[in-house]
């Protein structure tokens, strides 16, 4: 049995979650649209402190809260008419999308359902020390991660120069 | 009331299915980057939700998180830069008027 | 004997190569002398060869109880289909063929002759492509002799198609007449459906024989393996034999399916290789070919269309004969057959202005004769009208008459090309009243016209005769019918006799020559064929060509007189003598008879003038239906719904193509919608077909 | 912490070498020497290309990284297939990096370049699902910057926005289905979902499966995932295309024919072989339908190359060496032909800047040696011996029939009647190069020495592979001796 | 080693030809070649039939002689060798491609763009040869293909009046079937041996006669439709037609003349020699397709008016009596198949020589529009004649021997069918094929009687002139080949024969 107060809070980030997310993509100001991200991805960060990844939570916030939400405002203030109303939206479209989106909610939600184990109580929960992070960063054993870590430094760097590329005025 | 897995995994569905459907009906190219965060942020949220209750003794889920939101930075980022450099080209961001080439 | 016998076939054809690659380069003259002389050469070959056939006495020709006998000169493998089923080239000296050899060798050495003057005109122009007259003749005499010595049936069905096709190019020696290029193309179409029932006679008649037969049946094709016995210590030499066509008969009625559509299988086989014959021979319904063959030059039709390849059809049933024996109905058929076509060609005859068109109607008739006598043979005894008759005399009467026919029509289409020569046109209305410009001519034409119409003393009348005594010895009533298309033809010969001779007198205009008597080359041949033709009769065949080889008759000059049946001679006799007076009376002189025959009977002149719209009936069904509606069709079916089906794959993929570009619309929410679409469906799909 | 596992990674370090050299010298240069920066790195990445199919590089069957790294000598061969590839691809593009408008970003035209190859390395080696995104990220992100690089060309931009957003789209789908993989095997390790995913189905895993098919899908252009393509290819650089069609393509192929093996091979057949079959139909028919229709050549080789896609997926269905071989094959010879017709079409575009297939009538009266170059390009990618398009074809056909079923000899029928359709618009180039009696649209032009010698090779290539048996038996005998079977 | 068997020379020296095309300068070099090679192949070929009949029966392997086997793409499960091996039918077609090569170079002696055309023409060559040399599935396939894509250049570039459509429909139908084929042959592998070693080699397949009749019942129908679409079987001739009309001389008097055989060919030798219980249970079915097409190409036949077309239609006729032929399972009809692709092949370009003369002169090829030729070019004229006459059998010529070998053969067959209860599809089959020699006779005299005989139609007709020494060397050559196959059919029928004894050819034996 769950406590009262988690409870709650679950039902606050759910919330949370799923009117932002809606709004998100439903309100016709830009500006807003990318506040709602901005609040959605903070309830994202909540559920991972709730389910106890602290660290993870963190990078959540630090990086796509911080870094990604900026990257997009950034955007939308260098493309024309900020905060400006879009078009309204032509009903086939909205249907095709509606559709787009039920279905694949309702594949992913059958599959999920179906699984019973999914059901299964929540294990105790252990949060992950710093140090066990740092290590299977860095590890070349099972369940370490050296060679994504480098392998992602590459990509990063590969988008730095492709930005510039594109970035560039000639 | 036990909060399993599914309390977690059906809103990030959610989650998901509005990025979806933000993106297929977004005409704004930023809008649809915002609608593509969530989709990528359903991904990462599941991962999490998988690892901690399903296979709690590892970190797997997490790491790929991790990752995973580097990548979705990255993906942004370029992303961000080619709209910006269209709409220098084109004074234009609407991802439907983008369709000289068909057929 | 062998190396005559290879010359014989050799010279032909070395002449046919010869003048044809090189003819080119020969003077006209030349190359006439050379094929005249070649084949004087071959005829002096065949000659001697014959005459040490019938008369040397040599073991091999003739046993000792006066029987003759089949004598293989050499038979080499040609092409091989199963062990017993092997086409041979060989030559097979028996009765029939030696007497062919004899009357070909002479008819074409006449024509080879005869040529040397017809093919130019009055000015001694030579006709163009002379040479290649030359070498077609050469050609046609080569495969007519290959045809007659075959040992084997395949080989006469090789020949068979090799007359054919020397009989189109003659035809349609002057290639730029369309008339004649049609008629030529006639002969041959006709011909070669005939040939079609040929072949599949030959094939089902090999194919029994070829299974089920066993000791002296040694191949299915040879034709003394199926008709003869071999005599015992003589290599290469048979004697006929009715037990071996009994055998055969009885394989066929022992095998697996015996009956077909109600008549024996044999009867069909035989009756299908009769059709062959039909054609050839230009038997109704397939006679239309042989009136348009005329459009040869006339030698030609005297050789081909008189004389020879036209008979090769009764050749070809004698050659079968003791297997026709085996299958009344198919000689009852033969007999049906011969005598519509006699009685309908006579009628024919009596209606034409052509005058080479008479003589080839004539000719019809006259083969039916031959083919009647065929069928009228039976071996049991019987009696005509109270003599008793000979077996198998019908087909002694029928190589009789095929021999004297031969010499009397090849001298009427020499006379009758003499006459066009002379005058420049077919019609008789051109001519009249010519006996005293032309009277060579005149006299051996008249001797070929009694010698035809059966008047004693000359050749026709004793095969004629023969026949009709045959025709009693059977059946009264194909008798009676025989006798009178007897007396049409002595009708139908001397109305073109007076219509050419007399009737009125010969106008000649001022620019022109009178008409006169030709060069040597061509009066020689007339003599010479009506000396044959008046004595021909007395040549005594029941000793020389029988169906088994055994002699009906002595072997005397008289013989023919001494055996005559004269209650036939007589009727026969009376028969042609009205026919004749008949045709003096309407035609001698100019009158109004004939016109009011015609008038009187109109019906009947329009239908004999028209040939009883065979023609007609042949373009409705070749034009109309064969072209119109098989042809046509068919071309039309292949052209748009066959390639249409295929040019439609290629429209329906380019209009799926165009359909399904909107998928590619430019649009990426489109493009993502679809994405997420497959995706979602893939899962969907397979989630319903796997769980 | 073993870090001298990274020494079984000598090709990617290798590559990175390269890499970096380019990147140095492009960097700290001077303005003149930048001139020298196409035949530079040509010379690197030949030498680079030629070292790698050293015995010593190839070496044997290892894992690194606990099982998170995989060579063996066939993927090392797939590796050196690809290098071979972009070695073409940047000889031929020596002459549009040198030109005016792009000399400015050329450096960063050879980076970017690497860097995917990079990344595809990474996909192809990758054997555990993180590295894999990550390689599959640096093979497609970068991509996008080099489709925008012709910036006077507004196709180019357009062609870069349809890229990245269907690109990003993909990731995300991919990454769920990965979400989902990861929630029913506990592991991202291949061998470990392997090991995990029972035989049993459920809808979860057949989700899985579809969202990781649509994700690969994606980059191999499989119909209904590959509508991107052609207005990416149309819009992109000639040389980036080119690199796209062949290079992109061929990494993706091996790394979904790996995850598919070694991840779900347990439900091949009852989850996934239908789905392979309507995708390879689809692909093939679909992408053939679309050729049809095409005038620009560019365009139309994007359709052809999504039906040669379909076809090389026939190599997947036999799950073993054999279809490895033909499908590594496949690629090479692929690699060949394609980059050959693109040879042409860049001499062509460099010259004249047409890309029209109607300008192309009459060349071989212009310019025969161009287009005998394209015709044999033209009759390689139709299958017609003895061209090495024949043998391939031939050989991928004959793997997939060992599978055995009736369906899969209805699958390859299907197939084989499209490359009817195929051959149909493969030979309306050549009918238009040789049989048009039009005027010519394109004067006689002296093409550069990289591009002949470029073209040289391909051709070279198309000729030989196939009757020389030395190739694919080496291949075969290489697949055999591979464990991921 | 790979030179020491002689049958390499067959595609060596048109290789050889090839490169020296390639370096030729002018036309008369490439003439030189041309020739040159050409003739080395008829000695070649004759110096095969020669070494063949004398050859002692030990050399063969399973009747092929001249056997070997060379490694191909042999790492496993894919056991592809290049394996050459000839027997007689094998020999007798080197024999006829070498002559029609060497008759088609004198006939495209003034090509337009002569290096290239001969460079693809010697290439289809290649094509030709090596199919008949090759026993071995997969090299069979190759050959095939590599000689049907050449057609497309021959007739887009060099051909006549709707080239473009023609060519592409005749290439397109061709792969089409050769899509089927490739089906069938892999199929053919993947049961051609019990125990899993596969092999593609004709001669082991059928030695291991592991195919199931379940299999074979597929499989057959693939290979066959595969190669009859070659053979132009109803209903897949109609790229025939269009095909050969627009194509140059030289291509028509091949592709007639040489790669329709192909089809025929590689029905018995793949299709009939593997399969033979589907040969024997799955007959009926393209015996009716091939009966049908033995009349209706000669009706169609009928009513056309371009020569070409009549030709075509002559062809589906004469190649749908080989197929029909080869169907009946039967020594003595497939022996007669065979010469009639022997007869075929040489009268039908003979034929298409004496068109491409003709039309070159005239510029049409209307019958209505033409006519005494006779007196215009006589040459030509009668080198028409005696094709026409070896074309509705004419005895001395070749049709003739090969027509009569075939009905007589089915016959047997059709009523040994028919006396065994087997039904009598056969035997009425084969009597509606010979009523074919009535309608081949219409066709064949009604075209001679327009185009030669008759008056000149066009008075500038009058101006042509006769053939030329190249032209009646191509001529010449084909009739000589013509009438020795007509007057001495023995040889060939010895040379042949053996192909089909029923030991070897087990269809045949079940067939009894």
């Amino acid at each position: 049995m769950e406590s009262l107060g988690s409870i709650i809070s679950y039902v606050v980030i759910a919330l949370a979650i799923v009117i932002c997310s809606i709004l998100a993509v439903t309100t016709r100001k830009i500006l807003r649209a990318a506040t709602y991200l901005l609040f959605a991805l903070f309830a994202t960060a909540a559920v991972y402190f709730k389910l106890d990844y602290e660290f993870l939570g963190g990078v959540q916030i630090a990086v796509y809260a911080g870094g990604i939400v900026v990257l997009v405002v950034f955007a939308i203030l260098l493309t024309p008419h900020p905060g400006d109303n879009s078009e309204r939206l032509a009903s086939r479209s909205r249907r095709l999308g509606l559709l787009a989106g039920l279905a694949a909610f309702a594949a992913g939600a059958y599959s999920l359902v179906t699984r019973c184990e999914l059901l299964a109580k929540a294990p105790e929960m252990s949060n992950p020390d710093m140090d066990t992070i740092g290590t299977a960063l860095l590890g070349t054993g099972n369940g370490q991660y050296l060679l994504p870590f480098e392998a992602v430094s590459v990509l990063l760097l590969a988008c730095i120069i492709g930005g510039v590329v594109v970035a560039r005025k000639r | 009331m036990e909060l399993n897995a599914l309390y977690y995994l059906i809103p990030s569905l959610i989650m998901f299915a509005c990025g979806v459907y933000g993106f297929i009906t977004r005409r704004n190219m930023i809008a649809m980057l915002i609608s593509l965060e969530l989709m990528l942020n359903s991904v990462d949220m599941n991962f999490v939700v998988f690892n901690r209750f399903l296979f709690p003794n590892q970190m797997e889920g997490m790491f790929f998180t991790l990752f995973a939101i580097a990548i979705a930075a990255a993906e942004t980022a370029l992303a961000i830069a080619i709209v910006v450099n269209v709409y220098r080209a084109n004074n234009d961001i609407d991802v439907r008027d983008i369709c000289k080439m068909k057929f | 004997m062998e190396t005559s016998a290879i010359l014989i076939l050799a010279i032909p054809l070395l002449m046919f190569l010869f003048l044809g690659l090189a003819g080119k380069y020969l003077p006209h003259k030349w190359a006439g002398i050379l094929g005249t002389c070649g084949m004087g050469v071959t005829m002096v070959l065949a000659y001697t060869v014959a005459f040490e056939y019938f008369f040397s006495g040599n073991s091999f020709f003739i046993n000792e109880a006066g029987d003759r006998l089949q004598h293989v000169v050499f038979n080499h493998d040609w092409l091989n289909f199963y062990d017993k089923l092997t086409i041979r080239l060989g030559f097979l000296l028996d009765p029939i063929s030696a007497m062919m050899l004899v009357v070909i060798t002479t008819i074409s050495f006449m024509v080879h002759l005869y040529s040397n003057g017809y093919m130019r005109d009055h000015h001694g122009v030579w006709e163009t492509g002379f040479q290649r007259f030359y070498a077609f003749l050469s050609l046609f005499s080569f495969s007519m002799l290959g045809l007659v010595v075959a040992t084997n049936i395949f080989q006469m069905y090789i020949f068979w198609e090799l007359v054919g096709a020397s009989s189109y190019l003659l035809i349609g020696f002057y290639y730029t007449k369309p008339s004649a290029v049609s008629a030529s193309k006639k002969a041959f179409i006709v011909t070669r459906f005939a040939d079609l029932g040929f072949l599949i006679g030959i094939l089902v008649l090999s194919f029994y024989v070829g299974l089920y037969s066993e000791g002296n049946i040694t191949d299915a094709f040879t034709f003394t393996s199926l008709t003869s016995v071999p005599v015992d210590g003589l290599t290469d030499t048979f004697s006929v034999s009715e037990g071996t066509a009994q055998v055969i008969r009885d394989l066929f009625q022992n095998s697996a399916a015996p009956m077909f559509m109600g008549a024996s299988v044999l009867t069909w086989a035989l009756v299908l290789i009769f059709m062959g014959g039909m054609g050839k021979s230009a038997m109704m319904p397939l006679h239309i070919w042989l009136p348009d063959a005329m459009e040869g030059p006339t030698p030609v039709s005297a050789l081909i269309h008189a004389a020879t390849m036209v008979v090769a059809g009764v050749y070809l049933v004698a050659r079968l004969f003791p297997l026709y024996l085996m299958a009344p109905a198919a000689l009852d058929i033969i007999t049906v057959v011969g005598a519509i076509t006699a009685l309908y060609a006579a009628m024919v005859a009596c209606a034409q202005i052509d005058i080479k068109r008479v003589l080839a109607f004539s000719t019809i008739s006259q083969i039916a004769f031959m083919m009647v006598s065929l069928g009228v043979t039976r071996l049991d005894h019987s009696v005509a009208l109270g003599h008793e008759v000979h077996e198998g005399l019908g087909y002694m009467a029928s190589m009789f008459h095929l021999f004297t026919h031969a010499m009397f029509k090849a001298l009427l289409f020499l006379g009758a090309g003499a006459l066009i020569h002379a005058i420049g046109s077919n019609d008789y209305t051109a001519m009249h009243g010519l006996r005293k410009y032309m009277p060579i001519t005149h006299i051996t034409f008249l001797i070929g016209c009694l010698a035809i119409a059966g008047i004693i003393p000359f050749a026709g009348f004793f095969s004629k005769d023969e026949i009709l005594t045959a025709c009693f010895g059977h059946s009264t009533v194909w008798a009676i019918w025989m006798a009178v298309v007897a007396g049409l033809t002595a009708f139908y010969m001397f109305r073109l006799y007076f219509l050419i001779f007399w009737w009125k007198e010969h106008k000649v205009h001022d620019e022109h020559h009178a008409p006169h008597d030709q060069p040597w080359t061509m009066t020689l041949p007339l003599v010479i064929l009506a000396v044959v033709s008046i004595f021909a009769g007395f040549v005594p065949f029941g000793s020389l060509v029988t169906w088994n080889g055994h002699p009906i008759t002595g072997s005397g000059f008289l013989t023919n007189l001494e055996n005559l049946n004269w209650s036939v001679a007589a009727l026969s006799l009376i028969i042609a003598i009205v026919g004749i007076m008949v045709a003096m009376k309407m035609y001698k002189k100019e009158n109004e008879l004939p016109a009011k025959m015609r008038n009187a009977l109109p019906r009947l002149w329009d239908w004999c003038h028209h040939r009883f719209y065979w023609d007609e009936l042949y373009m409705f069904i070749t034009h109309r239906i064969i072209f119109g509606l098989v042809c046509r069709p068919i071309a039309w079916f292949d052209r748009h719904i066959i390639d249409g089906t295929m040019d439609a794959f290629a429209a329906v993929t380019n209009k799926v193509s165009y359909a399904i570009r909107g998928f590619q619309s430019g649009n990426v929410h489109m493009y993502v919608w679809c994405y997420l679409a497959g995706a979602v469906l893939l899962a969907v799909i397979t989630m319903i077909c796997v769980l | 912490m073993d870090y001298s596992q990274f020494l079984f990674m000598k090709q990617e370090i290798a590559l990175l070498v390269v890499f970096l050299l380019v990147f140095f010298y492009d960097t700290f240069a001077s303005k003149k020497a930048l001139n020298a920066l196409s035949g530079i790195t040509c010379v690197l990445f030949g030498i680079y290309t030629v070292a790698s199919f050293l015995p010593c590089v190839t070496g044997a069957n290892a894992t690194a990284f606990s099982g998170m790294y995989e060579t063996s000598p066939i993927i090392a061969m797939i590796k050196n297939v690809l290098n071979v590839g972009v070695l073409i691809v940047l000889i031929q593009s020596v002459n549009w990096a040198n030109n005016e408008s792009t000399s400015v970003r050329r450096g960063e035209f050879y980076e970017l370049l690497l860097v995917t190859l990079f990344g595809m390395y990474l996909m192809i080696s990758a054997r555990h699902f993180l590295l894999f995104i990550i390689g599959l990220e640096s093979a497609s992100l970068p991509l996008a910057a080099m489709v925008a690089f012709d910036k006077k060309r507004y196709e180019s931009h357009e062609a870069s926005i349809k890229y990245i957003l269907t690109a990003v789209f993909s990731s995300a789908i991919l990454m769920m289905g990965l979400s989902f993989v990861y929630g029913l095997s506990g592991s991202l390790y291949f061998s470990q979902v392997g090991g995990a995913i029972a035989a049993a189905s459920s809808p979860m895993l057949i989700c899985a499966l579809a969202f990781v098919i649509a994700g690969v899908g994606f980059k191999l252009s499989l119909v209904p995932f590959h509508l991107w393509t052609a207005d990416v290819y149309q819009g992109a650089p000639t040389p980036v295309t080119s690199y796209l069609s062949v290079i992109s393509k061929g990494s993706a192929a091996f790394a979904f024919l790996v995850i598919m093996v070694q991840c779900f091979s347990a439900v091949y057949a009852q989850a996934w072989e239908w789905m392979l079959y309507a995708l390879i139909i689809l692909t093939i028919t679909v992408g053939n339908l679309f050729a049809i229709r095409q005038r620009n050549m560019k365009r139309f080789l994007a359709f052809s190359s999504v039906s040669q896609a379909g076809y090389i997926m026939l190599g997947i269905i036999a799950m073993n060496a054999m279809g490895l071989a033909a499908m590594v094959y496949y690629i090479l010879v692929y690699v060949f032909s394609n980059l050959a017709a693109f040879g042409v079409i860049q001499a062509i575009e460099n010259n004249t800047g047409k890309v029209d297939m109607d300008d192309y009538r009459g060349l071989s009266k212009t310019n025969p040696k161009l287009s005998f170059a394209m015709m044999l390009a033209m009759f390689s990618l139709a299958g017609i011996p003895p061209f090495a398009g024949f043998f391939s074809k031939f050989f991928i056909f004959t793997s997939a029939i060992n599978q055995g079923s009736i369906a899969i000899y209805v699958l390859v029928l299907i197939a084989l009647i499209n490359t009817i359709i195929s051959l149909y618009y493969y030979l309306l180039v050549v009918k238009a190069m040789y049989i048009s009696d039009e005027k010519p649209a394109i004067e006689t032009f002296k093409s550069s020495f990289t591009d002949r010698l470029g073209l040289i090779v391909t051709v070279a290539g198309i000729i030989l592979l196939g009757v020389v048996s030395v190739v694919y038996n080496h291949i075969l005998t290489l697949a055999e001796h591979s464990s991921l079977f | 080693m790979l030179f020491d068997n002689i049958l390499i020379y067959f595609v060596l020296i048109p290789m050889l030809m090839l490169a020296g095309v390639a370096l030729c300068r002018n036309i008369k070099q490439i003439r030189a070649v041309a020739v040159v090679g050409s003739t080395a192949l008829i000695a070649l070929s004759v110096y095969l039939v020669a070494d063949f009949l004398k050859a002692p029966v030990e050399t063969a392997v399973d009747g092929m002689y001249h056997y070997s086997s060379w490694k191909w793409f042999t790492a496993q499960g894919l056991n592809i060798n290049l394996t050459v091996g000839v027997d007689g039918v094998s020999v007798a077609m080197l024999l006829l491609s070498s002559i029609i090569l060497f008759t088609g170079s004198f006939a495209s002696w003034t090509i337009a763009q002569p290096k290239a055309f001969f460079l693809w023409l010697i290439l289809l060559s290649i094509g030709v040869f090596g199919f008949f040399i090759t026993i071995d599935l997969f090299a069979m396939f190759m050959f095939y293909e590599v000689a049907l894509i050449p057609m497309y250049l021959l007739i887009g570039v060099w051909g006549s009046g709707n080239k473009n459509y023609s060519a592409m429909k005749l290439t397109l139908m061709l792969m089409g079937g050769s899509a089927f084929l490739m089906l069938g042959l892999i199929g053919i592998y993947y049961h051609s041996s019990a125990d899993g070693h596969y092999t593609w080699n004709l001669l082991e397949i059928a030695r291991n006669n592991a195919i199931s009749t379940g299999w074979q019942y597929f499989l057959f129908p693939m290979t066959f439709v595969g190669f009859g679409v070659l053979g132009a079987m109803f209903p897949f001739h109609t790229w025939s037609p269009d095909g050969h009309a627009s194509a140059p001389t030289a291509v028509s008097m091949l592709h007639a003349g040489v790669l329709m055989k192909l089809g025929g060919y590689g029905c018995f030798r793949v299709a009939m020699y593997l399969m033979p219980e589907a040969a024997n249970d799955l007959a009926w079915i393209f015996l009716i397709l091939t009966g049908i097409s033995v009349v209706y190409g000669a009706f169609s036949a009928c009513v056309q008016t371009d020569l070409k077309y009549i030709n075509a239609y002559s062809s589906v006729s004469h190649c749908g009596l080989v197929l029909f032929a080869i169907l009946m399972l039967n020594t003595t009809a497939m022996t007669g198949a065979v010469m009639q692709m022997l007869s075929h092949g040489l009268m039908t370009a003979l034929f298409f020589a004496l068109i491409g003369m003709i039309y070159g002169r005239t510029h049409t090829r209307d019958i209505t529009k033409m006519g005494g030729m006779m007196k215009i070019m006589p040459y030509l004229a009668v080198c028409y004649v005696i094709a026409g006459m070896a074309s509705l059998g004419l005895p001395g010529l070749s049709g003739f021997v090969a027509e009569m070998t075939i009905f007589v053969g089915s016959f047997q067959q059709g009523m040994a069918d028919y006396l065994a209860g087997g039904g009598s599809l056969r035997l009425v089959f084969t009597i509606i094929a010979c009523c074919s020699i009535v309608i081949t006779a219409v066709y064949i005299l009604r075209v001679v009687g327009k185009l030669l005989f008759g008056p000149v139609q066009d008075k500038h007709h009058l101006e042509l002139t006769d053939a030329t020494w190249w032209e009646r060397l191509s001529t010449a050559t084909l009739i000589v080949c013509v009438a020795a196959i007509g007057c001495f059919p023995n040889f060939f029928e010895h040379l042949i024969r053996g192909t089909f004894n029923p030991e070897l050819f087990r269809a045949i034996a079940m067939n009894f």
